[in-house]
């Protein structure tokens, strides 16, 4: 970093400017100037890039800082140096580059038209030429002070914290997933084609009521004990039930899955699950 | 050190760790403090105490583990909190609901048996699942080595799927001719989607958050 | 409805905000509760009056954004609390707040429009941070050729900067005459020329274009 703060032909007669911290450093050389028109020192650019939000924002600022007269300025010139440094910027940022072009053109415009002796016959309504740049310039600087507005207001992150507590040991309220019939015969179909079980009849000959009853005798014989072969049948169902009860024993027994003891000849009949014990 | 200065102490602590979302050490919570300004550590530890208090009757709880200090909710109220982390539910995979039919029209079954039948693996997460959902059972074991448990569906599994006994599911005739109704799932499943894509995200803006 | 239920739903209400971590309306607070439990929604309203008072004097505060109540820091500890946080704020440039700033006080607006008032391209980047920041989402098509999206802000915004409703943003400044301006653009700079010089160490924060 260099003290070296004259760098600029300038500062004699703009005293204000060489009291002021540098705006940036240019190849190491601070920069203290800003432009006194629009034409930006190619080597500068990319500093005034940084600093200016695009030409309004420029514009403003000179019109204030420089005092700078919109129609003072040399068209011819400021054209010249623009054409100039578009060549340097073309690897950079050419499309902002552009945006000050297409504002010192519009400046052009403007002070050609002001160049022209008003025709007393054209419309009295038809504004200054000056009036839409400075609409814009109104407007612009509204929304720029807006930006700022929003940067100072408290937010998230910065200002604002939001608070949280760690989780105790949560219940798992994992809700279930539903299931309709036809889902579950469509994962039956896959699978019965995949085995190729429909060939054979094995899975169709047993009667669904007859497993059902399987399952039912297998969980009453959970523990390891003998029940009478009788208070598996539960006279209330009918002869039907019975005979479901029946069959699903004998189908038990033929699993070897059960085993049914007769102490004696016409004896009471136990029956116990084989796999307890 | 008075009163006042230990509140202001203590609303910072309490700030630091709700912003934290994590146990802070006492060292740590020491360290937010200036040089200048900082309590030192029997302050802190009175200012924790004073805390602890003030957490009372409250929906959270001053709690000390191994790395420190952290703000919890507090355990009672984990029921309310929990709703507020329900997820979806999500479809159970196809694994699961051949295995159910298996078990369903298969019952009782061994896990070996439904893996023979199905060719692959039934993983035990699918049980699991079956069994905490309460639709199968262990109903025995088989008789054979490594004694297997045997599976059958619950009266729940009946009372899910609206039917009075087994014998009410559709017969597997009846199965073999599912053409229609796999097509018609299929056209259910891809409104599900088109419901989901992402195309309708404004949606959300509607309802409530 | 007595003190002590009331001060229950209140316990459960600040449980779940902790829990959260971010805004809730009163609905999804509600929701919480089973049907036969669930407060009237003016007896939920009397609970966040309650909760806003017994967080007085603590290290944080109840407060209401477009998405509902949250509990947050009180701003007064941020200083402290930030010390927790080695990254520093994110910091945002200029072009994207004033792109946020037109979009804020213009939606729906369209990007040709916004570059309009600035006077310059809006780069896409700007425009996908403020989308993936959930800041700004597209609200539909001009009916103009090539048919730009126009956009608005979204609750995320108002969460984020502390706003209940786009009517709590600071109001728009009157049209100036241009010689305020110039005065207000000499100090702004001022404050820039100071904030950019090279003395100042700012090198290392981000500042998100």
């Amino acid at each position: 970093m260099t003290d070296d703060t004259t760098v600029t032909a300038d500062v004699a007669e703009d005293v204000q400017a060489s009291e002021q911290s540098p705006l940036a450093l240019v190849s190491g050389k601070p920069v203290v100037d800003l432009p006194k028109d629009l034409y930006i020192p190619p080597d500068a650019l990319a500093v005034f890039l940084e600093a200016f939000e695009g030409p309004l924002d420029l514009l403003l600022y000179l019109i204030r800082r420089q005092n700078m007269d919109i129609l003072d300025i040399d068209v011819s010139e400021i054209t010249r140096q623009y054409m100039d440094y578009i060549d340097v910027v073309e690897s950079m940022r050419f499309e902002l580059a552009a945006e000050y072009l297409v504002m010192a053109a519009t400046l052009a415009e403007i002070k050609s038209r002001m160049l022209l002796p008003r025709q007393a016959s054209e419309d009295e309504e038809e504004l200054d030429p000056r009036a839409e740049l400075i609409r814009r310039l109104q407007q612009y600087e509204r929304f720029k002070k807006a930006a700022e507005d929003i940067d100072q207001m408290p937010r998230l992150e910065r200002d604002n914290f939001v608070a949280s507590a760690s989780l105790p040991k949560l219940p798992s309220s994992q809700p279930h997933p539903d299931v309709d019939m036809k889902e579950l015969l469509l994962a039956l179909r896959g699978v019965l084609q995949r085995a190729d079980l429909f060939t054979s009849h094995q899975v169709e000959r047993e009667k669904l009521s007859t497993r059902e009853r399987m399952s039912a005798i297998l969980s009453v014989l959970q523990d390891d004990r003998f029940v009478s072969f009788e208070s598996l049948f539960t006279p209330e169902e009918g002869k039907l039930g019975v005979v479901v009860t029946f069959l699903a024993t004998l189908e038990l027994v033929k699993e070897q899955l059960i085993e049914v003891v007769q102490a004696e000849v016409l004896g009471p009949i136990h029956v116990r699950a084989r796999s307890t014990g | 050190m008075n009163d006042e200065h230990l509140r202001r102490i203590q609303a910072i602590t309490e700030a630091a760790l709700l912003a934290a979302g994590k146990p802070l050490s006492l060292e740590q919570l020491r360290e937010l403090f200036t040089e200048d300004e900082r309590p030192a550590r029997q302050v802190m530890e009175h200012v924790m105490a004073l805390l602890e208090q003030a957490c009372e009757g409250r929906g959270f709880e001053l709690r000390q583990v191994a790395s420190g200090y952290r703000l919890q909710v507090r355990e009672e109220y984990a029921s309310w909190v929990a709703r507020l982390f329900e997820e979806k539910p999500q479809r159970y995979s196809r694994a699961l609901l051949e295995t159910l039919a298996l078990i369903a029209y298969r019952q009782p079954i061994t896990r070996g048996e439904i893996e023979d039948i199905r060719g692959v693996t039934v993983s035990s997460n699918i049980i699991r699942t079956l069994l905490e959902r309460e639709w199968v059972r262990v109903v025995g074991h088989r008789d054979v080595p490594g004694r297997p448990a045997m599976y059958a569906t619950t009266k729940q599994f009946l009372d899910y799927f609206n039917l009075n006994g087994l014998d009410q599911l559709p017969p597997l005739s009846e199965v073999r001719d599912l053409e229609e109704i796999g097509r018609e799932i299929e056209k259910n499943m891809q409104a599900e989607i088109e419901f989901e894509s992402p195309e309708s995200d404004d949606s959300d803006e509607k309802t409530l958050h």
